[in-house]
């Protein structure tokens, strides 16, 4: 059964090719096409998560032998990433009725698509291809709520981005010209003698800078606020939330399997604290709900990039478990802002309209900050245990510099949570006052009904994440699994 | 002032990037992986073009990702200009030899287009350059008469079922019991038209697929009325 | 490569960077985008010679037609089609405005 | 083969030279069409650069002309990517200039800083905040407002 | 499974929380509540063996959570400051259930989130006092902060405003202890106190400095210690009555529990002393003993300036706070005896004084010291126990006051620290000064027209008033009775204990017997008494009976200026220390308004990329070559 992880893969991809078909002959039918592919990849990459996440396997694409063809690689964290991207699209599903909705829903599965190929396959061009995919539905999604802003904020993204991908092209043929593969596992076994150089160094800065695009890095994320504050929110959910850390998860596979030198560890945490330091400081002074969150979501990927420069499990846990809770906590208030969007003084009393709302928006904010049970604490407890254990004092800036973000965070989140309790002038009616769209409520509870699901059963998933961290970390297991056996994948 | 910076930051990045480059050996690259597919490739596609091979067998996938970002780029682009198919105001009507002369490339440029897809796995060229014939075919009608409309019906069903049939022969493949996109039917006539089983057709579905998504995008970009 | 194809790699070379140069500092819009296709041209040309033929068709194909028909048609739209340059009488009403700052 | 040495340094020259121009160009232009442009060029460099990776002396394109003999064959690995890279770029390019096309018809412009002043009086507009004064241009590079004579001349010279 | 009593104790709290979360918005749930806190301090007083030198009694539920290990426990410091907690809850709960309850929800106040906030308190106090490890303390300290936080911010309004200010204080600190636990937990590999302990020893002097500092910043906030002392003042003057008693009374102690448990316990002040500041004369322990005496001058004085009752009383919690602090870094037998002592001290006539203070408030609805006057005819008994509270802060004979700032006192000039003592001696000074501004602009002088026919405070409020004032005097009389308890804890943090009596201390360097002083004392008065009534007649009159200047008074003038009290004093003092650390504080935040425009600047500049490509560059390069 292990080839069918291969469906969640290319059935988003069919159903996108044929939805513009199926639009035109029965708009009913279509509707369902989306979702009904989407169900069924949960169900394939659930199944294949229940019934055993023990080894994890290698997939080789046409049967060709990995290092020649190119291979899917599905270990824990890569099923992990694939469900949550089918999960996530399921939620963030565009819905609305609209001419245009065959086109927005099928980019929405080319998206889908693509970010199942980032978490799962196991070579280097392979996963450009399935970047530019991912920025290329982006730019159409984002620029589908065409206002002249959005376009603007698109053409600034898309310029980014194709800098970007030149950088990461210019990355792949370096380190093609240096070993002559492309494949991870056949790269990692090659790394320590070819790569381990200054042109090894090189390729990783560009790629890292070109990846980084996406993963809100800090030189290259100028889009982020502009673009999360125009497009709709659940696209802003969906890239703030998933496939930023779809591009982490190369980066980090690239550190793990490939990239060993001090120096990449020491680019990306310096990177990373500038990140923490420009988005939380930029956010304090935000003015309107989703650039303060999008300047949020800049610091708490610096932090995860802080996170990603400890190169060992313990910071691979880090950076698990800060991903999985930033992408809990950011979905669900970018779902928030979906009606709350606007000025953050028009929300004054929004509480009294939307009781729901406020309350979710305050547990998300609690969890943001690392208040003790939620699951951000724990998140945030490993990171700095394993910053304060490393030698280089570039690691205690790292922490200091990540505790006073937490303080300014705190400051900003809750001067909006207590504005939205403030009482409600007399003249203005109850009905101006901005209220979260039905549906949007509903998901952004969702959830936060998963945080809190999290914070219950805490240990378990502290284990979990331990376990998938643990494969991940193992470049040997990659090694082998991908070159030596279990290639056919049958 | 504004030149010399760019100067500045230009040569700076070249010579640095350059003085890393120059590190590596040319022209005797290591081949690791080019080396055994040249050596196993015809046995295992039946194409004697290897680039085919790897384009099709080897990195298969990666051209379905290719054929799905270049639907999204057009789906996106035709969403952003939205679908309005007015006559285009900024096109003045062709001459006449244009407009006869465009008539009469049509059959010439997709018998052509057709050609070089068949003949992919074969000699240099397949799906991409001859769809990009294709496409120019398409488009040429309407360069020549900017009242004619493309039929934009037929060009989404073919973008929408060569794309489809892509992954059907994949899937094809996938249920058989093999790997998803392994090749098949693959003859022991090395060099021959038929020789490479699945790959034509692959092929062929790829250069549909480019050909109508490109004439879509021209055809969008021509078509839709100037606001400006 | 043989040395003379060497030599003429180098000739292109040089076309293609000048080519390049001369996309960021010619005025006018068609010339940019003419001098792309040049540089696509150039590259198809150095692919041949680097025994890519398949990506030299495609680079001509591509980068040197088709992208270069987009960009054109998007000039027509964007209304930045203009062969001799500014027109002086426009020029002169844009001097006044101070408004138009696109060509 | 002294000068060989130096000619094939040409190659590279061209392929990083292609890549620095163009990347320069994105960051320096102040018209957005030409960054588009400038982004062409550096793909265009890359493409080159990943070519190179695969190129070898003395060797014959990647296709068997006859059965039997292996002669020595360029890598076909990094063309075969590259064909992948050149249609990206291209769709790439025309989402581009698309959205380029309505830039220019909602803003009337398509400088880069007056784009971004619009998109940020827009947004705040959306979002009904109070713009920050220091975050505009500075003063002279501020269009000035038109004459009030001339509005249809302007609108003349735009198209 | 059999559940211990400390088990017992956190259920009940738990329900109490259930109970005011799901039955509050019922009528009688400010009893119910009430009710409960009295079942709370029973089970409390069940663990009362651990007052007296018993052995911890530990929680069943512990907890194994991503590698760590979570348990509770209590102990005599616990108990001690649970008993403080619970008491000054209950009693800040039965005042606020009767007419201040009606009162508040007919001003449009909510009572059900009052009485829910009331409730979390107690009981993420009671987790964090019952904290067996490092991990839970720091839950428990952030529970502890949040609870605080809704009950500061639910008044709305002024009150929102001081409670951000709060809370953004309250995570500077959280956040400095969260990297102490780090630098600790790395340094120990686990936050049990026992690995601690061990750990400690071996530490490197930077390393322990890092901690202290980190540490001591951290609870020190929560206290309102010096440079951080500005938050306290309004955010508790701004609560709802009832709850300023209970925030006043016990809230910022938890910053010292927790410094005795880190810094004394599992530190020890023998480490502390090591650290020598280079170039100096002064270690650590000097650095702390310093600020203590600092935050026990500048906001008293601050108080002084205050013109609103709670404000005035904030801001001397903050001073008596230093006091604590002075005694335990002292931390002789008798000094540590006295700060501990003050805590328990400090609790009962700071909820005494709020109470008194609400209950003007509640009466004549502001608590003005400029509009108030003459109260001493309406409110007698609402007199006698702000009297007996401010004898009481001021630290004056026979209130309990006296005692602990005696021993703190005496344990000063033992250990040869006359600056210090000095020092806290001015602090006392303005401690007088200013509680007569209190009661004098309160209840003295004469009385406003429209106070005249006002009433004294309904029995629900009094009731506790007056048991807390029956407290501070009984515990002045004896104070061998809490003392037992003190000497308990001292034991259980591993300082000298003091050789204590029913009636005070002994010791080689002076000896305090309260039954003896308040017997002379009486003796004293009864004195007075005797030559008052015999020697004059005395007849009573209304306050406007009289003339002045040949004229007779009438009511709609003030023949009285309490206004602007000590102006005089102020002048020659003058502000300049508030004003300083304002300034302070304010420019803090402008920098972060500053570097906050400048971060805005680099994401919304059109050429951004510029800048930050060549950053890129920069990086590149700085790593390649």
């Amino acid at each position: 059964m292990n080839s069918m992880v291969v469906l969640p893969l290319v059935l988003p991809l069919f159903g996108a090719f044929l939805l513009p078909i199926i639009m035109r002959a029965s708009v009913g039918v279509g509707l369902w096409v989306g979702p009904a592919i989407l169900l069924y990849g949960c169900w394939i990459l659930g199944n294949q998560w229940i019934s055993g996440t023990a080894m994890p396997f290698s997939l080789a694409i046409g049967g060709f032998a990995p290092p020649m063809g190119i291979n899917l690689y599905v270990d824990s964290l890569a099923l992990l990433f694939a469900l949550a991207v089918q999960l996530l699209g399921l939620i963030f599903w565009p819905f609305k009725l609209d001419p245009e909705t065959a086109r927005r829903q099928a980019l929405m599965l080319l998206l889908v698509a693509a970010s199942t190929g980032l978490a799962l396959s196991g070579d280097l061009f392979n996963l450009y291809v399935f970047y530019e995919l991912v920025a290329v539905a982006t730019f159409g999604l984002i620029s589908a709520s065409s206002t002249g802003s959005a376009y603007a904020a698109t053409i600034r993204y898309l310029i980014l981005s194709g800098i970007g991908s030149v950088l990461t092209l210019l990355g792949i043929a370096l380190i093609y010209s240096q070993t002559g593969t492309l494949n991870l596992a056949h790269l990692a076994q090659l790394a320590p003698e070819q790569l381990n150089n200054k042109l090894g160094l090189t390729a990783f800065l560009s790629i890292l800078i070109g990846v980084g695009v996406k993963a809100e890095l800090f030189p290259v994320n100028t889009w982020v606020p502009e673009v999360y504050a125009t497009a709709a929110s659940r696209v802003s959910a969906f890239l703030a939330g998933l496939v930023s850390k779809l591009a982490l998860l190369i980066i980090l596979r690239l550190l793990v399997l490939i990239f060993h030198q001090q120096e990449a560890i020491q680019v990306m945490l310096f990177l990373g604290i500038l990140g923490v330091v420009s988005g939380e400081l930029a956010a304090w002074r935000a003015k309107d709900m989703r650039r303060m969150l999008a300047f949020s979501s800049i610091g708490q990927l610096g932090m995860i990039f802080i996170a990603l420069s400890i190169p060992d499990q313990a910071g691979l846990l880090a950076v698990l478990a800060l991903s999985f809770h930033h992408l809990l906590v950011k979905s669900g208030l970018f779902m928030l802002a979906d009606g709350w969007g606007g000025a953050i003084e028009n929300l004054r009393g929004a509480a009294k309209r939307s009781p729901l709302a406020a309350i979710v928006f305050i547990l998300f904010s609690l969890s943001l900050i690392g208040m003790p049970p939620l699951p951000g604490f724990w998140a945030k407890f490993t990171l700095i245990t394993e910053l304060a254990a490393q030698t280089s004092p570039l690691y205690l800036i790292g922490l200091a510099v990540f505790l006073l973000a937490t303080v300014i965070e705190a400051a900003y989140l809750f001067r909006l949570a207590a504005l939205l309790y403030r009482p409600v002038s007399e003249e203005k009616p109850i009905d101006t006052i901005p209220k979260p769209a039905g549906v949007s409520l509903v998901s952004a509870s969702l959830f936060g009904v998963g945080l809190l699901a999290a914070a219950l059963f805490i240990t378990p998933v502290g284990e979990l994440l331990n376990h998938v961290a643990g494969q991940a970390a193992n470049a040997e297991l990659y090694i082998d699994t991908v070159l030596a056996g279990t290639g056919g994948g049958r | 002032m504004r030149n010399l910076t760019g100067l500045l930051f230009a040569g700076g990045l070249g010579f640095m990037l350059l003085s890393i480059a120059s590190g590596l050996d040319f022209g005797a690259p290591p081949m690791l992986v080019g080396e055994a597919i040249q050596s196993v490739a015809p046995q295992e596609t039946g194409a004697t073009n290897i680039v085919t091979s790897v384009v099709l067998g080897y990195r298969g996938i990666d051209t379905l990702g290719e054929l799905s970002i270049l639907f999204a780029a057009a789906a996106a682009a035709g969403l952003v200009l939205g679908r309005r198919h007015t006559t285009a105001g900024t096109l003045t009507e062709g001459g006449f030899v244009l407009r006869y002369g465009g008539a009469m490339l049509f059959p010439l440029l997709m018998t052509i287009g057709f050609y070089i897809i068949f003949h992919g796995h074969l000699t240099p060229g397949g799906g991409f350059q001859g769809g990009v014939i294709l496409a120019a075919a398409f488009f040429l009608p309407l360069l020549a008469r900017p009242g004619a409309r493309l039929h934009h019906g037929m060009l989404s069903m073919i973008e929408g079922f060569a794309g489809s049939s892509f992954i059907l022969i994949g899937l094809v493949a996938l249920a058989e019991g093999e790997a998803f996109l392994q090749p098949m039917l693959i003859q022991d006539t090395l060099g021959q038209l038929v020789s490479a089983g699945t790959l034509p057709l692959l092929y062929l579905a790829v250069g549909l697929k480019v050909g109508a998504e490109l004439a879509g995008l021209l055809s969008h970009l021509a078509q839709t009325e100037s606001e400006a | 490569m043989t040395e003379i194809e060497l030599w003429i790699a180098a000739l292109l070379s040089l076309t293609v960077l000048s080519a390049a140069v001369l996309v960021l500092l010619v005025k006018n819009h068609i010339a940019a985008v003419a001098a792309a296709s040049v540089v696509s041209l150039g590259l198809a040309l150095l692919f041949v010679l680097m025994r890519a033929p398949d990506v030299a068709m495609t680079e001509a194909a591509i980068g040197a037609g088709l992208s270069s028909l987009i960009l054109a048609l998007a000039l027509r739209r964007l209304g930045l089609w203009q062969i001799d340059g500014v027109k002086s009488r426009q020029n002169l009403i844009k001097a006044i405005n101070g408004v138009e700052r696109d060509a | 083969m002294t000068p060989t040495i130096d000619l094939e340094l040409i190659l590279y020259i061209t392929a990083l030279g292609l890549i620095s121009i163009g990347l320069a160009g994105v960051v320096l232009s102040q018209h957005l069409f030409r960054m588009v442009l400038a982004l062409v060029i550096a793909e265009a460099g890359a493409n080159l650069m990943l070519v190179l990776a695969g190129y070898r002396w003395d060797a014959v394109a990647p296709i068997l002309t006859s059965l039997g003999e292996h002669p020595q064959m360029v890598d076909p690995v990094p063309q075969a990517m590259v064909l992948t890279a050149i249609v990206i770029g291209v769709g790439i390019q025309a989402l581009a200039v698309s959205i380029l096309i309505r830039i220019r018809q909602r803003f009337g412009t398509l400088d880069r800083h007056e784009v971004a002043a619009h998109m940020d009086a827009e947004i705040a507009q959306i979002a009904g905040t109070s713009r920050d004064m220091s975050q505009e241009s500075p003063l002279g590079e501020r269009p000035l407002p038109p004459l009030p004579g001339t509005p249809a001349a302007s609108r003349e010279g735009r198209s | 499974m059999t559940l211990t009593l400390l088990d017992e104790l956190l259920l009940f709290s738990g329900v109490t929380v259930l109970v005011a979360l799901f039955l509050g918005r019922r009528l009688p749930a400010g009893w119910m509540v009430t009710i409960l806190y009295g079942i709370q301090l029973l089970s409390l007083l069940k663990m009362a063996p651990l007052g007296y030198g018993g052995d911890p009694i530990p929680s069943t539920l512990i907890l194994e959570v991503m590698g760590q290990t979570l348990s509770w426990r209590f102990d005599a410091l616990s108990w001690y400051f649970a008993l403080i907690t619970l008491g000054s809850a209950l009693l800040s709960s039965w005042y606020a259930c009767g007419e201040w309850e009606q009162r508040f929800r007919q001003a449009g106040g909510n009572v059900w989130l009052f009485h829910l906030a009331m409730a979390l308190n107690v009981f993420s106090m009671l987790i964090l006092l019952a904290s067996g490890d490092l991990l839970s303390l720091f839950i428990g300290w952030e529970l502890v902060s949040w609870a605080g936080f809704l009950l500061m911010a639910m008044a709305g309004g002024v009150a929102t405003r001081a409670a951000m200010r709060y809370i953004t204080y309250a995570m500077v600190g959280a956040m400095a202890i969260f990297g102490g636990i780090a630098l600790v937990y790395v340094s120990a590999g686990s936050l049990q106190y026992d690995a601690i302990l061990t750990a400690v020893s071996q530490m490197g002097t930077p390393h322990l400095w890092m901690l202290v500092i980190l540490f001591s910043a951290g609870f020190g906030i929560k206290m309102g210690l010096m440079p951080f002392h500005l938050w306290q003042a309004p955010a508790y003057a701004e609560t709802p009555g009832p709850g300023s008693a209970f925030l006043g009374a016990i809230s910022s102690r938890m910053g010292l529990f927790a410094i005795l448990l880190v810094l004394v316990k599992l530190f020890g002040i023998v480490n502390i002393e090591s650290l020598k500041i280079p170039f100096t004369l002064i270690d650590a322990r000097d650095l702390l003993a310093w600020i203590a005496v600092f935050t026990i001058i500048f906001p008293t004085f601050t108080a002084m300036k205050q013109n609103d009752a709670r404000e005035l009383l904030a801001w001397h919690g903050i001073g008596q706070g230093g006091y604590m602090l002075l005694g335990l870094v002292v931390a002789d037998a008798m000094g540590a005896a006295g700060g501990l002592l003050h805590v328990f001290n400090h609790a009962t006539y700071q909820a005494a004084l709020f109470m008194a203070v609400t209950a003007v408030i509640h009466r004549t609805g502001t608590s003005d010291l400029n509009k108030l006057g003459g109260l001493v005819v309406r409110m007698p008994l609402s007199f006698m126990v702000l009297l007996v509270g401010i004898i009481g802060l001021a630290g004056l004979p026979p209130m309990n006051g006296f005692v602990s700032k005696w021993l703190v006192y005496r344990s000063l000039l033992n250990e040869g620290m006359p600056l210090l003592f000095v020092a806290a001696v001015i602090g006392t000074l303005g401690t007088i000064l200013s509680v007569y501004k209190l009661i004098h602009n309160i209840f003295l002088g004469q009385l406003r027209v429209e106070h005249e026919h006002i009433k004294e405070a309904p029995w629900s409020m009094m009731i506790p008033m007056l048991i807390l004032a029956a407290i501070i005097f009984i515990t002045g009389l004896l104070p061998g009775i809490p003392l037992a308890w003190v000497a308990s804890v001292q034991e259980a943090v591993g300082l000298s204990v003091p050789n204590y009596t029913l009636g005070g201390v002994e010791s080689a360097s002076g000896s305090l017997d309260m039954i003896w002083v308040i017997g002379v004392l009486f003796a004293g008065f009864g004195i007075g008494a005797l030559v008052f009534y015999s020697a004059g007649k005395s007849k009573r009159v209304h306050q406007l009976d009289n003339y002045a200047g040949g004229h007779f008074l009438t009511a709609d003038i003030r023949y009285q200026y309490s206004d602007n009290f000590y102006a005089g004093l102020m002048h020659l003092i003058g502000g300049w220390y508030r004003g300083s650390f304002l300034w302070l504080e304010k420019s803090v935040k402008s920098l972060v308004e500053f570097l906050s425009l400048g971060m805005q600047g680099i994401y919304r500049r059109a050429n951004a990329e510029f800048y930050l490509l060549s950053t890129a560059l920069f990086v590149i390069a700085w790593v390649v070559i």
